[in-house]
């Protein structure tokens, strides 16, 4: 039992160090800030860091504990931001308090968005491997593709939808939210830096705890050995399905974040595109696989890195590319990693080589 | 292995904070943020005027500069680097000369504002962009809190200019369909009439939709209505084969060039042979490496420039821009150069000097662009109203053996 | 004395190859059961059958008092069949302890948000879930490798974890895939007595699959002999093993 | 009917196209078992490599083809050996995340090289449109040269594979790489050959995109990168019928989807079709059931 507690202790002080690096890096931060020493540049990119990690965090838990690629996750980001977006814009002009409106637009980002991860979910967590991949990815090009159709409008009469143009909602007066690929303007600026941390802690706060808990446990054993799984009484769909959906809601609030953060609102292939999914799910192999921590991280500095290389103007795409391919190399090649290794032997660093390091 | 990653992780996020922290301490040296703006004014012209002996001009301009749309926001940041460099060669503005910077925005919002972050780091007192609509609209609403005055070549949809500091050199989305509808039923070019555009854009259904709209007052009817999207925007064959089953004698193609050349190529093919009816992002097509113009014979578009125009500023402008960056400069381009050129004559008009702060610099331009008058190679008598939007007029001009002829 | 499992003519095809078919077996409260065969008999698939991979095509299986032909893994093993594979399944990136709570799984429950929020509730069925897991992994000698990565450890012991996992859905019937193969007869010997310790501590029915004469021999009650998919003898142990027909499957004609 | 049957050819010409791109995909995904991102950006880059060997050197077509086929070739073999086999036993992701890298390593090259400036790329086909049924259908050079190219190679490929040592090496390799290595297979070679022969289809699936849609830009490989992708996965990825198949099935869709539904939704209904095909068929219309055993 001794052993049993000390293994607990040890994944509750390492959770304890991912809470204690966001709030470090907030404080600071925030110091930074008052003592005026952060340029514009940075004080612009706070918010989308915790939408980026929040982001990772999320398909992490897809990825890395259900283990499924999913190249679809811009997509949830795309109805959490669309969802709440509208649902701010129509309560913008009455008296509801800020602070609730936004709170309700977060609930809302995260509802839309799990249930649509579960409606997709359902036929999609039936295939395997790559053939899952295009699916997700297949669904995240149906949904941007859909909403860059989509036309929404209210007056007297309710709420109309059309999927051709702006003339076809017969609206009598009243306002258009959605204009199809002109999309949303006028979001409320309600995201800021606050916000978007004490949204990250929660997220690691659900997605750590639940990891470490029946249900996670269940979610990774399913990952390990679908049918041992199966054997001992797990339902491997309800697991999947569940580990899918909480993502998709996740990923649906750092969509209410984005929407929230810029004024305007178009679902570009930049933005909510498979390109995008792809990047998170960089910062999530960038990371380590199943590591959540390590999303965070690699989503700060893979976030930071292009700004940082802004000098380089007409370079800064390439040695990026470059860059990633090289920390692709150093990580994950088996040849690259002894090299590593044998360097830091002879700087005398490395105490002892584990010959079977498992990743 | 996860321990190691993590370490260099974490040491790379160390050092790029430390990198923020210390790029941040050497860039602010103008009009910082909101905060306290006159004592924060009164500092930085003491400071900026302590650090450097030679006072200038900060320009911004960014646009995408890599990725898809990277051609326009080439053009934008081109065009206006052969404006800064006349004026800078001619003594600059108000005896200053204009230090000139870019940011790339991959024509996305969110980079867009990191792109407008960096060049407000840097100093920037006026900005010439961003090129593309929603960049625009998310700088927009960024730049005013900071009232920077920002004067878009080519941010073409309506909420682009919605902010008090922010105008434009091109039409508006709706004013470019509205007025292409006229033009049509004025001229009686044709009455069944198919469109073509593209339906994830901001700025083709903008120009669509006002067309639509305008179109049934002019007794045009719309026989075909066809869509593409930046997904699938290379076989364009069956959208046109309905729209000549439909019976189409004009088709209006509200889009860009590259998509357009490709139209043209397999309309060609085809054999179907209507009116081509463009917008001013069809500009260029003429200019395209390597492009058959006899594809473009006959083809009509409603743009405020024409590279091939003979008139002394264009030629000129056209020239500089060959010389620099050899090619032939596209409406984008133009726009930029006109916009530089319309920030020099507002500040000259106001008598105004770098050493201001970016708050009184964006109230001055603000309010002569009130009543200001331009004449560029984009248009004549350019004067702008409340909403920040120009007033000219386009010229419709029609493609006959590979160059411009005015179509009046 | 009542049956714990009662098999009826149960049989499948696939696609038209009869893999098992007219398969009976009874198997008695705390008897310890051997299924025997040829490769390629189909003992497995008789495995398949009884633990819900596999739907029968025709025939019952009853389990106890309830009839559970049809149902699907998960049901089955909540009814109480649990097994142990063939080729070692374990949940290789969990540790040795989290291998064996998953097995608690459906025996001690509380709910996700219980998880997420840390409820009571959940420190102390997550303690009551220690516990178990602990004393099962004792039992097994595997208490000392508790943090241990599952993959990490040696391959007789992974047979062993295996067999604590499925005692730890808390199973009326026990079926074990080949628990001998890869071992040697040190090895092999072990694990006799603990597969003899685990009938007798846990009071279980063990029905299992095995090449190994020895093993069979040893500690099995009765068998049952399949070949080509079907029933070729049933009985008590060293009769079965002496019978000529059974001596002629095995070693050929 | 006329316009239907002009639809279809559409979709088939377009279709080929992607079959082709999709043979590339397929072959390397069946060997190295990973998604070439970077598939795509070769593509253009043959595209380019054709365009300045016909327009700045003004080399002769087949000599032009040939230069892009080298061209794509020699990259293809040099981004195998440096980016993806020192990863061949890390997990497949990085693979995935590396070959992203390429593509963008790639597009920005071109960029930089090049402009942003599209190039119109001149038809490598000198076959004019036949007109049919009197002048109602025109069928275009380029959708016959691409479909019998399309065919031509499909058949090649096939029979490269049943019929050569080379061929039956890929298979090996493609099944259990250990086995091939103990059987004495050159399991380094064989996937420098496969990505060598990718690559070389990659030049001529640039070769005829561009020809058919001669627009040239650095992205230019991107979009129909993924749909070919796609089109292999619905195929059946491994399966190089099931590349011919998925590309044909996926081109002819996309028209008749914009012809009789919306040509605005056409993306969506695309990949709708896809998602159900794969309900029904999880591994592809072609791609081999796998059973796992218990």
């Amino acid at each position: 039992m001794d052993k049993v507690i000390a293994e607990k202790k040890k994944i509750t002080r390492s959770n304890l160090i991912t809470f204690a690096m966001v709030i470090i890096a907030y404080v600071i931060v925030e110091i930074m800030i008052n003592t005026g020493n952060v340029s514009s540049l940075f004080k612009g990119l706070l918010v989308p860091l915790c939408i980026y990690s929040i982001l990772a965090v999320s398909l992490n838990l897809v990825v890395g504990i259900s283990g499924e690629l999913s190249l679809g996750h811009a997509g949830f980001m795309c109805i959490g931001a669309f969802a709440s977006s509208t649902w701010s814009m129509i309560m913008k002009s009455t008296s509801m308090p800020e602070g609730l409106r936004f709170f309700i637009a977060i609930v809302i980002g995260a509802v839309t968005a799990a249930f649509f991860g579960f409606l997709i979910g359902i036929p999609v967590l039936r295939l395997k491997g790559d053939y899952l991949a295009i699916v997700t990815l297949a669904f995240g090009e149906i949904i941007k593709n859909l909403v860059n159709a989509l036309y929404f409008g209210i007056d007297a009469n309710g709420l109309h939808f059309s999927l051709e143009d702006s003339m076809h909602l017969n609206m009598d007066g009243g306002t258009i939210i959605i204009k199809g690929a002109q999309g949303i303007t006028g979001t409320p600026k309600n995201s800021n830096f606050t916000i978007g941390v004490i949204l990250l802690l929660i997220v690691l706060f659900i997605v750590l705890n639940l990891i470490n808990s029946r249900t996670g446990r269940a979610v990774m054993a399913i990952r390990d050995n679908r049918i041992a799984a199966e054997s001992v009484g797990l339902n491997a769909t309800k697991f999947k399905l569940l580990a899918f959906t909480i993502s998709a809601a996740i990923a649906g609030v750092g969509g209410v974040l984005y929407a929230h953060n810029l004024s305007s609102l178009q679902a570009l292939p930049k933005n909510f595109g498979y390109n995008q999914s792809i990047m998170i799910l960089v910062f999530v192999v960038m990371g380590g696989i199943g590591n959540i921590r390590g999303s965070v991280v690699a989503a700060v500095v893979l976030t930071v890195l292009p700004e940082l290389l802004r000098g380089l103007s007409d370079y800064r795409m390439l040695i990026y590319a470059v860059v990633l391919i090289l920390m692709m190399l150093c990580t994950s090649a088996p040849s690259w990693i002894q090299y590593r290794e044998r360097i830091m032997m002879s700087f005398g660093k490395n105490k002892k080589v584990n010959g079977k390091e498992s990743n | 292995m996860k321990k190691i990653l993590s370490v260099l992780l974490a040491g790379t996020m160390a050092a790029t904070l430390a990198a923020c922290g210390s790029s941040s301490t050497g860039s602010t040296s103008t009009g910082s943020t909101s905060a306290a703006t006159t004592a924060a004014a009164g500092e930085t012209s003491a400071d900026s005027g302590s650090a450097s002996s030679d006072l200038t001009w900060k320009i911004g301009s960014q646009g995408p500069l890599t990725g898809g749309a990277a051609l326009y926001g080439e053009a934008v940041v081109n065009g206006a680097k052969v404006a800064v460099d006349e004026i800078n060669e001619a003594g600059g503005i108000n005896g200053y000369k204009i230090e000139f910077k870019t940011a790339d925005d991959e024509h996305d919002q969110e980079k867009a504002v990191n792109a407008y972050n960096s060049l407000k780091d840097w100093g920037m007192q006026v900005l010439v962009g961003p090129t593309t609509s929603s960049p625009t609209m998310a700088v927009a609403s960024e730049a005013v809190n900071d009232n920077m005055f920002m004067i878009t070549p080519s941010g073409s949809a309506v909420d682009c200019t919605a902010t008090a500091n922010a105008y434009r050199v091109c039409f508006s989305d709706p004013a470019q369909g509205t007025k292409s509808a006229q033009y049509i039923g004025q001229h009686k070019l044709a009455t069944k009439v198919a469109v073509l555009y593209d339906s994830s854009d901001v700025y083709s259904s903008g120009i669509y939709e006002a067309f639509a709209k305008e179109a049934a007052n002019q007794g045009i009817e719309i026989v075909d209505t066809e869509q593409f999207t930046a997904d699938s925007k290379t076989d364009f064959s069956t959208q046109l084969q309905k729209m000549q089953a439909a019976g189409a004698e004009l088709a209006f193609l509200p889009f860009y060039y590259t998509e357009a050349a490709l139209v043209l190529t397999q309309a060609n093919t085809m054999g179907f042979k209507p009116i081509f009816f463009g917008v001013d992002g069809m500009d260029g097509i003429l200019g395209l490496d390597n492009f058959d113009t006899s594809l473009a014979e006959g083809l009509m578009l409603l743009t405020p420039f024409a590279a091939d125009a003979t008139d002394d500023a264009t030629v000129n402008f056209v020239t500089r821009y060959k010389d620099a960056f050899g090619s032939t400069p596209i409406q984008f381009a133009a726009d930029a150069y006109d916009a530089v050129y319309i920030v020099k004559k507002a500040a000259e008009a106001a008598n105004l000097t770098p050493d201001k702060s970016v708050d009184e610099i964006g109230t001055a331009l603000e309010e002569q662009l009130k009543s200001l008058s331009y004449d560029g190679i984009t248009g004549a008598g350019m004067t702008w109203n409340e909403g920040g939007d120009v007033d000219k007029e386009p010229k419709a001009v029609v493609i006959k053996d590979g160059a411009y002829v005015s179509a009046e | 004395m009542a049956a714990m499992l009662k098999v009826d003519s149960l049989g499948i095809s696939f696609g038209g190859l009869k893999a098992v078919d007219n398969f009976n077996v009874e198997i008695e409260k705390n008897e310890l059961y051997g299924l025997i065969g040829p490769n390629g008999a189909g003992k497995t698939t008789v495995f398949n059958l009884l633990t819900g991979v596999y739907q029968p095509t025709s025939g019952q299986i009853v389990l106890g008092d309830d009839n559970i032909t049809g149902l699907d893994c998960e049901a089955i093993s909540k009814k109480g069949i649990a097994r142990t594979f063939q080729n070692i399944r374990l949940f290789s990136q969990l540790s040795v302890l989290d291998n064996v709570k998953v097995g608690l799984h459906n025996r001690h429950e509380y709910s996700t948000l219980d998880g997420i929020f840390r409820t009571p509730k959940f420190r102390k069925i997550e303690r009551e879930m220690d516990e178990k897991a602990l004393s099962l992994l004792k039992v097994f000698d595997l208490d000392g490798f508790c943090n241990y990565k599952a993959s990490n450890l040696p391959y007789g012991q992974q047979r062993k974890l295996e067999i604590a996992r499925a005692l730890a859905t808390d199973p009326k019937l026990l079926l074990l895939d080949e628990p001998a193969a890869g071992m040697n007869p040190n090895e092999t010997e072990e694990l006799m007595n603990t597969i003899r310790l685990v009938r007798d501590k846990f009071d279980m029915t063990i029905l299992l699959i095995e090449h190994d004469m020895k093993l069979v021999s040893g500690i099995c009650d009765r068998l049952t002999v399949l070949n080509f998919g079907q029933v070729l003898k049933q009985g008590q142990t060293q009769d079965v093993l002496h019978d000529p027909e059974v001596v002629k499957a095995y070693l050929g004609d | 009917m006329m316009s239907f049957i002009s639809y279809l050819l559409n979709g088939l010409s377009l279709g080929s196209v992607y079959a082709i791109i999709a043979l590339g995909y397929t072959m390397v995904y069946g060997i190295a078992k990973m998604l070439n991102f970077a598939h795509g950006d070769i593509l253009m880059v043959g595209g380019y490599a054709a365009f300045i060997a016909l327009n700045s050197l003004g080399l002769p077509v087949p000599v032009a083809v040939l230069v892009s086929m080298v061209v794509c070739t020699l990259l293809g073999i040099s981004i195998e050996k440096i980016a993806y086999k020192p990863l061949r036993k890390a997990n497949s992701l990085s693979v995935l995340i590396t070959a992203i890298g390429v593509s963008y390593l790639l597009q920005n090259l071109a960029q930089l090289i090049f402009t942003a400036n599209p190039k119109s790329f001149t038809s490598f086909v000198g076959i004019e449109p036949i007109k049919l049924a009197g002048g109602q259908l025109t069928v275009s050079g380029e959708t016959v040269v691409t479909i019998v190219t399309c065919v031509i190679i499909v058949v090649c490929l096939v029979t490269f594979i049943n019929k050569t040592k080379a061929g039956q090496a890929m298979l090996a390799v493609s099944e259990d790489k250990g086995a091939a290595t103990l059987m004495g297979v050159d399991v380094n070679g064989t996937i420098s050959l496969t990505f060598a022969i990718g690559s070389a289809l990659a030049a001529i699936g640039g070769i005829l995109l561009c020809s058919a849609y001669p627009t040239l830009t650095p992205t230019t490989g991107a979009m129909p990168g993924i749909k070919a992708f796609v089109a292999a996965v619905l195929g059946g990825i491994g399966s190089i019928p099931g590349a011919f198949i998925g590309g044909i099935i996926l081109g002819v869709l996309e028209n008749l989807a914009k012809a009789y539904i919306s040509s605005k939704l056409s993306d969506a209904i695309v990949f709708s079709v896809l998602i159900i095909v794969l309900l029904v068929k999880p591994t592809g219309i072609l791609g081999k059931k796998i059973m796992e055993k218990v």
